[in-house]
This record gives C-alpha cells, structure tokens and sequence, in this order.
C-alpha cells in the first residue's frame, strides 16, 4: 500500500511531535518545572506513529515507562499531556499520574505503566473486550526488549494464542534496558523467536523505517481483525538519549560509535528523504510543519503553566468509582 | 427459609449475576458447577496456568466496559500475580484521575485447618488491606457470601472476596431474590453486654460457640462480623467497643500487621474508644510460624476456642 | 550406551517401588492416616528414574506437588518419606511439611514445591550454585506440562541460558494440568519447541520408555557438567490416576479410551519386557523385587506408625537458623 | 568519626562482607559503586529483567551454600517475584523442618517524597512483615544502614533490607572498622519524658526535628526507632511507652495493616503498657491513597513535620 502524501506529512509531523515534546520535557525537567523521571522516547518515533497509523481511535495501545510517543501517536492532546507533566489539574490524570501514568481512555490509549512488562497482561485483556465486543477492535501491546525477559510476557503470548486474541505485540527492541545491552538480558538477539512456540507469527522489522514499521503492523492488524489472533513484532530501534533522567541528565555509558551509527540512520530524517525524493515534501513544507509543531509546543507549555496544581482538599478524590 | 451451603451460596451469586448482566464474564483454571453449560465458553473460560496475565486481563478488560470475575481459586496461587494486584489494580483508577473504572472481581480461597501445610493455608488479607484502592470482602456465612459476592460483582472498582475453605460446607440460610449485603457494613452476630469479639470468617462461628458456652457462665459477649475489610465499619466496632468496654479480636492470620492488628489499632486511637476501655486489647490470632501439616502441630498453630474463652477471661481478669 | 542387568534391576526395582509407594499413600489417605493432599505419581515413572539414573548424590533436584516419586528416584528414604505424610518426627520435615514439602538436602532432593513452576527459579540458583562451586555438580528442575504456561518457567530457562547454566529442565508433560487438557494451556503441544529461543536445545522423548529418558538425560547432563548450559527436555508421559485427593478419591474425566491406551504403555511392563525379550530378568527375580518393595513399603509404614506425633511444644522450633 | 552518605554506607556494607566471605555474592540489574572491578562477573551478576527467577535464585543458591544478595532496586519490582517470597523464601526453612539453612539478602529502596507516583513510591513493609518467616531490617542513618545490612548478610536466614529512598543522600558518622548492628535491637534516637515517637526510616529524621522544636516548647520527646521490624524490639518500644504514657507512631505507609497498626497492637495489649497509657495511640501516617505525583497532592498524601507535632499536641491535649 503507498500511502497519499497527506497520510505522509500526518506521519512526518506526528513524529517531529513526539520528538520535539520529549526534547522539550527535558529541558522543562532541567528547569524543575516537571518532577520524577523523564525516559524520552527520542529515535524511537516510527515505531510509535508507523503502528498507530494503523489504527483507529477504537483500538487499544497499552504503553510503557516511556510512553510520550505512544500516547501523541494514538491521538492524545499535548496539552493535556504537559499538562500532567506539570503535575497540573488539567492534566490527563489530574496530576496524580504523571510521566510514567499518562493515559487517555477516550483515545483508547490505555496508560503508560511503570512496571517492565506491566502493561501486556492488561493490553491481552483489552484484547479480550474487544473479542467480547465483536466489532473488530484491535490492541496494540508496546514493551521493550527487556520487557521479554519478564514472565508476563510469555503467560501474555501464550493466552492470546490460546484465546486468539486480536492483539498486536510490538516489542521495540532498542538494544538496552536500561544500562544492559540485549546480551545481557537474552541469550538470542532476536525477540521476534519467541512467537513461533506460541504458534504466531514473529515478524522482525527495521523499527527506525517508519513505513516498513507500517507495513508490518497492517498484516498483524488484519489478522487481529479477521479474527485470527495475535501476532508479535519486533521493531529493531534506538534510543537516543539516556534511559531516564531525574533532576540531571545521567552520563552516557554506551559506545560513541553505536550512538553514532543508530543516529545517521534517525527516522525522521529518513521520512523526509524519502518524501522529498518522491517530491512530496518541500523544504517549506518541512519549515512549516516545523513551525507548526513548535507553535504547538509553546501552546502547550502555556496551558500547562496556566493549569492550577491540584487543590490538595482533592487528594482522596478518584480513589473509588462509584 | 432454604438452608444451602457457603459454596453453594457463591456460585448462586456468581450465576445470578452472569444472568443479570452480559458484560460479566469468569475465567479461572476450574470452576464448581457447571457455569460453562448455561453462559457457554466465551463468558466462562478456562485459562492455563498463568495467574499473573489473568490479573492483569481482568483489570484490562474491566476497564474496558467487561465485568470479569477472576477466580484465582487459592489466595496462596495469586502470589505469582502479585505485580498485577499492588501495582495496577490497587492503584490504576487513582493515577489515572479517575478516568476509567475497573469492575473486575477477584475470587480465592484462604486459610488453614485442613492439612495442607505452609503454602496452602494462608489468610493474608492485610496484604491487600494495606494496598489502598481495593475493597475487599471476608463473609463467614452462606447468607453473607452470597450477598457480598453479589455486591461485589456489582461495584465498579476492583474488589477481592476472600473466601474461607473451612466454610465451603458450612449450611446456613440465605433468602430468596436478588439477596444482596453491602460493602461496608459490618453485622453484629450475636449482642452482648460484657466483652465484645471480633472475629472473621471461620472464627465467627467458632466465636459464636465460644459465646454459647460463656453465656452459661454468665458473660455476655457480643460477636461482631466486619463482613468487608475496606472500607471497615469502624463505627459499629467502635460503637460496641465503647459498649462493652473489652474487645478480643479473632482471626487465623498471624498477628503481626494483620486484620486484627488494624482493628486493634482503631479502636484506641480513637479517644471515646480509647476511654471507654477496661481491658488491654487482645488479639487472638496464628502463631507466627507458616502453617504446619502435622494435625497437632496445625492445631497449636490456629486459634482454637480455648484461645478465645482464655482471652475472654484475660480481658475480663484484667479490666481496670 | 547399554546399561547392564544391575543397573536394569536398579531402576526396575526404583520404578515399582515410585508406583507401589504412591498406591499404598492412597489408601492410607483414604484410611485417614495421612492428611491433606496426595497427588499420586503412577504412570510416570520412567521419568523420575530414568532422570535420577544419570545423576549422583551431589547432584541436586527440585520438584513438584508430584513429588513422591522425584524423592525416591534420587534416593531419599521411604521410611522418613512415609513419616513426613503421616505427620512423623521422624519425617523429612518433622511433620511441618507433609506431601507437598518434602525434601532431602542429604541426598540433593530440594524438595517438592505446592506453587506450580515454583521450584524453576530455585532449581536455577541450585545450578547456580554448581556452577559456582566448579566440581561439576548439575541440577535437575521437574515440572509439568501446566507450569510451562507460568511466567517463572520462560524466566528461567532465558537466565539459565545466559549464564550457561549446569541445569536440565525436564518437563513431565502428562497431558493435563489438574482437569484441564494440555489444548487448554498451550497453543502447540511441544513444550520442548519453547528450548530454541533461548538457544539451548530442546528434546521431546517417549517418557514412558525409561531407557530413552536415561538416553536423552545423559545428553543433557553431559552438556551440562561440560559446562555448556542447560537443556530442555519434554518427557511425554501420563498419570494413571487423579489430578489429587483429600479424603476421597475425585471422579476420572478423562475419556476411558485415553487412559486405557496410556495405561498399554506401561513404562513398568515395557522395562520388564525389555529385560524379559534380552534373558535380564526371570520371573522369579520379578517376584523377588516386587517382594522386596512390598516387605519395604511395609517396613516403612510400620516406621510412620511407630514415631510420634510431633510435641505441639515443638511448634515455633526450626523457624530461625542461628 | 567519618561521614558518609548512607548509599556509601551500604555500598561499604555488601564490600565489605564480600571481602570478608566468598560465598557472598550480589545480582541485580544494575550496582551503584563499581564493584565487578574488586570482585569479578562471577561474584557480580547483572541479571535480565525476571525479580521472579533472581529471587527464587537467591534463595536456592542459598540453600546450596552461597549467599546471595540479591537487589530488587525499588520495592515496586519485589511484586513481580512475591510468589518466591511469600510461598517459598519466608516458608522454606520451616516447612522442610530446618534441614537447610538460607542465607539470602534481599535489598531494595522504599519510600515516596520525590514525584515519581504510585508505583515508585511505596513502603509496604507491613506486608512483608506480615510474612512469618523473613527478618526486616529499615535503618535510619548511614551507622545503621551499615551495621544492620553487615547483619543481614551475615544472618543465616532470608533478611529483607529496606533502603529509604530519600535517605540515600543522609550523611552522618559511620564507625570505621567492621560496624555491626545487631538485629531485633531498637535504638533511642533521643531520650525525653512526655511522649513517645516511635518512627521509621525517614521520619526518624524527621521526628527528630520535631522533637528539637517541642522541646524548645517544654516538650520532652523521646524518639525510638525499631531498626528492624522483624524480629521487633517490643520490650524497648513497651518500656518507653510506660514511661511517657504517650505514644505517637510515624510512617509513610499507609495506616491500614502497616508497621505503625502493628506497634499500636503491641503496645495496648500488654497490661502494664495499657494501663500505663494515658492517652490514646496516635498513627501518623500516609492518607490512604497510592501516592500522587503533583508535589502539592504528594505532600498532602505524605506525613509532614506539621502533622507530627500535631499528633504530639493531640495526646498531650487527650491526656485522662
Ligand atoms: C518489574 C520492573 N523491574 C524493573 C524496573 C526498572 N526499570 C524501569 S525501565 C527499565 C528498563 C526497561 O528496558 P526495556 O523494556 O528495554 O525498555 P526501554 O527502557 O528500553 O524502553 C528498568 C529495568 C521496572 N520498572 N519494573
Ligand atoms: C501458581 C499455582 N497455580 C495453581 C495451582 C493449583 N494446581 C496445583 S497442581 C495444578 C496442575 C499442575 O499441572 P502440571 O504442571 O501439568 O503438573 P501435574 O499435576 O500434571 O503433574 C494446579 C493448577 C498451584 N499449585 N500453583
Ligand atoms: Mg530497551
Ligand atoms: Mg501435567
């Protein structure tokens, strides 16, 4: 499928999005105006907008630690996000989440979670509400490669195997958890292996090529759709800066040479090469989506600083539904 | 009325909820009776052995618009499932600003008495009380299981039933209809003048006997259920406490941070309670050893009725 | 390798010794001398003796709540084994741990374990703890077809994997997890297709042919004590009789043609008539073994009947080493 | 005597005993200091993210004869692996009848007060407490982090060490030479006359302050701090108590079951505490809610210096 030039520049500006908002947070957490941890998402951007351009505001995502990328590719509002980052009333949880819990259930984004592996036992059993439902919806499951070191990963495969559920397992495989390269946390390189026991496709996938990342996800989702069960896929990626920062940003510990090499291949930039070589994107287009994401920016730094702080009389609200 | 028993009582809550409402759903890796039969295997399913997924679907799915029912079937299995309980369940409706709701149920059974040693006799619910963000019910007789367990199917927050083994059999009324005990509302099982007793699950009955026997000696205990152990009904315990102005506590959990320990602690920070005291407050609870197989040994471990008759009397002994 | 006849006797004699101790632990239970649980072993004897062959006392084993026959396979005393059940001094545990928590660190045996894939993690510090030690020492880790749907199996077999660890997993799959089917807990039906993403290998072998189980052990061991990493092997076996009991025998819900072609397999009868067809074994030797394990079996209960019940001044003792 | 931070005292502390045994061993996903340098990838173990396998690992090297260390980091990662410690670690040794012993460490850091939300910031003790079976050990200061977690390592059995986050930049004198505290020995922080703190971890620190600044109010406070919570100095803390007569009890955990419910249930049901008792028992505690990022809510949610006092100013006010 070659996808129309607006369905391009809606993928290009979603991704300088999420890249300029975790630039920003960085700067805005160096500054104290946000509190806890930051994990910028920052190279990861097309696995997070190549995914969810597959989806509809009807499916389901559930996200991770670093899940700024997710939440802006399934349609959140960074406002409200900056928001939450600000720990302000008008944040996505009220300011009672934060970075590590963002979540926007009328987007279908089902939260951030700050458990390594935490979110795919929940992101199964959305699956399960949309099976029950009958109306095609799919989840999208994002976790990291250190994530397939936690047992919820495997008793996750298995039951939606079992139950084909319409889920999509996306594992963005940036080469670290934390400080430990991959060979530290598994014996073989490729995530993607551990599909076939589990009876489901395992599809590796170059996750800094933000169509190829498209492309893969559109078979998973149609086999989620048809009714044929999950599917795991493995986005091979980078992360560009640090793994979290609190009040400092943390000394780089991996090779200058790695970084390098994972950089020159940055997706965005491809995106825009690939676009301005089919002549759908000029450099004033680029300038403006440019502009445009900044202006965006401001704005939401300005909504977030505008938002009160929670009164702390609220404090024992949304413990219980009613 | 019919008399059935407290397992009985919990797969009548459990159909007749299923029945009311399509959006409820069981998963569990075995199931009494034979719910398949009537609601078919989508809404009853039978899951491999992976209790920490099946937590955490439960909630995924509640929060999504499902009403499931996960029966973990032994407290002692949801262990494996922990993460699930104290970082998202407990937890998840709160930090997300109270976006979503989460009407899922868990189900297990606890405790000892029946020689299946340390991992399968266990009664840890302070655990979870600790965890801010679930109810949590504790019923001791077929009339309560069946109305709490109903009710909590129908709340829309993450509630955990704690259901006693040594109970399934026990037979007991329970009414007709759409039978339904709220959370939070303790039942006071027998009125008394002189000590109150607080017990749960099994040790109700055996507090009940315990009262029986006492009262042909002439003291007048009064036994009180909690029923729920959140929200607790600290005004109705504190309320008898400033009655009696004595109060024992009953329960099969170890002592240390439990139940018990909790109930002790309402009681005299509150300053009218505090007060109206008499006695030094008891706990009768384990011993502090995980649960041992050897009959004797299981039964030194366990509180007994001699325990509680002994703490009666301490109480009464002691009162200033 | 052939084993010779002592070596064959051996491990006949060990096999009717695993079935008659768990036919005898039955009626006891029925006869209310022994308590709780019995989860009966029969059937899947070859598997336990064919493992245990291959090892030596200083090699270790952990089990399951299965774990009678694992006890005597690695050479535990029926007499303590019969006492812990019947809630003995003279028990293993001194009566604390009953069926599901026996164990002989004497003899390597680990002991049971009541948490399905609980034993897993504590088999691999086991292994750990060989492979620190440098003499070659491996660990054997049982468990069923059920605990290969527990995350603490996949986490595991990755860590033993990467740390190359002196450890065969050796997975009784008899076809059930309690009532449930292996279809209800896996997609596919080779727990041993679970090896290859961890890159160690994974055998499936007939676990009712006790000489091919000794045959893929020996493999497996061999690797290990070199100093290769672990191996996972899928023994294919099934229990003649209940998932468990209390005081009453449950009613059988498998079909009646399954158990009866299973029960054609008899691993016991085609040991015998291995040694038979090669002259290893006459019918009067047969007679004496059984003989034998009937005269020890009554030894062992005479022993349980005549040690007391544990003081219940004794309670608090044994929590705390000093 | 020399300061350092407690970081650098516990790192010193698991140095300084893998100098001393070389059975002792460390794992975790990652070590702060260096210490694969002095003692090699054999002895310093970078593990996979799997709580669940490393600390059933742990305990099984342990009952092999090494003694493992292993580090959860936060206490947040423990639930994943609660299975190896509820139904094995704290169970194992008495269920097989002490035939082996195991000589585990578990670490982690507890504690909110730095914005990192629900999950980052709990200090469920109590459930671990709760557990019989595990000894626990919470320190206070750089000396005590040291010594108790020396002891720990050194102990036979499983030894839960709870490491409070926003301790970890504390500097305070630590002893030099081979610093042990013992464990099950609470300590006086500070002697005083009126009422009793009992705190924990951080708000030893801060109950301290308080302390300081009553006592410029004629207040005369006696701080106590367990140490460890298992095996609990009870006589100490009774002692106190019946001394002042007054009791005020500081933690961040939540009230529900916690550490704070449990030293309440101790002091009121010994007779010569209760009746030396002239107020009643004060917790001063997290609210009920897991703990919320904004600084303004966290703080709320959070004991403060304020509510402190005011406990202090409640028993001294309920005195009969
Ligand atoms: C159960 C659990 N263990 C440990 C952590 C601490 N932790 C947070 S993120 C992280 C690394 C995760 O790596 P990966 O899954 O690859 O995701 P990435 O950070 O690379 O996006 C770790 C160890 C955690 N949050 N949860
Ligand atoms: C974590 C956990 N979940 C559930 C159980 C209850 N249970 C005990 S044995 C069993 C079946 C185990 O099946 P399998 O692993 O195949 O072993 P088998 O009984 O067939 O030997 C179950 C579900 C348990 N003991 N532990
Ligand atoms: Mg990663
Ligand atoms: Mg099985």
């Amino acid at each position: 499928m070659t996808l129309d030039k607006a369905r391009l520049v809606q993928m290009l500006r979603t991704m300088i999005l999420i890249r300029e908002f975790d630039e920003r947070a960085i700067q805005l957490r160096l500054a104290g105006k946000i509190y806890g941890t930051v994990h910028p998402y920052v190279g990861q951007e097309a696995v997070a907008v190549g995914v969810s351009a597959q989806l509809s505001v009807t499916d389901r995502v559930t996200s991770t630690h670093r899940g700024h990328g997710h939440c802006i590719a399934k349609g959140a509002d960074i406002r409200r996000m900056m928001a939450e980052l600000f720990g302000r009333v008008d944040g996505y949880c009220k300011g009672k989440g934060g970075s590590m819990h963002i979540a926007d259930f009328a987007v279908g984004m089902l939260g951030a979670n700050g458990i390594v592996g935490g979110g795919l036992p929940i992101a199964c059993g959305a699956a399960l509400a949309g099976q029950l439902e009958g109306k095609g919806a799919v989840t999208v499951c994002f976790f990291g490669d250190g994530a397939a070191a936690e047992g919820e990963f495997h008793e996750s495969l298995n039951i939606a195997s079992l139950w084909k559920l319409p889920i999509v397992f996306v594992c963005e495989n940036n080469q670290y958890a934390a400080n430990n390269p991959v060979g530290v946390q598994h014996p073989r390189v490729d995530i993607a292996a551990h599909a076939a026991p589990y009876d489901m496709p395992g599809v590796g996938v170059d996750g800094n090529d933000v169509l190829a990342v498209h492309a893969a996800t559109a078979d998973a989702v149609t086999r989620a759709r048809r009714g044929d069960g999950p599917s795991l896929l493995e986005c091979k990626t980078y992360r560009w800066h640090f793994h979290a920062m609190r009040a400092a940003r943390p000394p780089e510990t991996r090779p200058a040479e790695e970084i390098a090499s994972w950089k020159a291949g940055d997706p965005i930039a491809r995106l825009e090469q690939h676009m301005v070589g089919r002549a759908l994107l000029s450099p004033d287009e680029l300038r403006a989506i440019r502009d445009r994401v900044g202006a965006e920016l401001d704005e939401a730094v300005a909504f977030a600083e505008a938002s009160p702080f929670p009164d702390p009389k609220d404090l024992m609200a949304d413990m219980f539904a009613r | 009325m019919r008399e059935i028993t407290f397992q009985k009582a919990l797969e009548e809550a459990v159909a007749e909820e299923m029945r009311r409402d399509p959006r409820v759903i069981t998963m569990g890796t075995d199931f009494t009776g034979d719910p398949i039969k009537e609601f078919g295997a989508s809404r009853v399913r039978f899951t491999p052995i992976s209790e920490a997924v099946l937590t955490g679907m439960g909630l995924g799915a509640a929060g999504c618009g499902v009403r499931p029912i996960v029966n973990w079937r032994m407290v002692t299995f949801s262990f494996v499932a922990m993460d699930q309980v104290v970082n998202q369940a407990s937890k998840i409706r709160y930090m997300f600003g109270g976006q979503a709701d989460f009407p899922v149920t868990y189900r297990c059974s606890t405790g000892g008495g029946i020689g299946l040693a340390a991992q399968h006799s266990q009664s840890p619910y302070s655990m979870w009380m600790h965890l801010a963000g679930l109810k949590i019910v504790l019923p001791s007789t077929p009339a309560d299981a069946k109305g709490l367990l109903k009710s909590a199917i129908r709340d829309n927050n993450p509630v955990v039933s704690f259901e006693c083994s040594r109970l399934a059999t026990l037979t007991g009324p329970v009414p007709d209809g759409d039978h339904l005990v709220p959370l939070g509302v303790a039942d006071v099982k027998r009125t008394g003048t002189d000590v109150t007793i607080v017990a749960l699950a099994y040790y109700v009955q055996e507090s009940l006997a315990v009262a029986d026997e006492l009262a042909r000696e002439g003291v007048s205990i009064e036994v009180l259920d909690p029923r729920t152990l959140v929200p607790m009904d600290v005004e109705t315990l504190r309320a008898s406490v400033q009655k009696t102005g004595r109060v024992v506590i009953v329960d099969e959990a170890p002592a240390t941070c439990s139940a018990a320990a909790e109930i002790a602690a309402l009681m005299v920070e509150d300053p009218d309670t505090f007060r109206a005291l008499k006695a030094p407050v008891r706990r009768v609870c384990a011993m502090p050893v995980p649960v041992p197989y050897s009959p004797p040994l299981e039964k030194a471990a366990l509180p007994s009725r001699d325990d509680i008759r002994a703490a009666v009397h301490d109480v009464l002994k002691e009162s200033v």
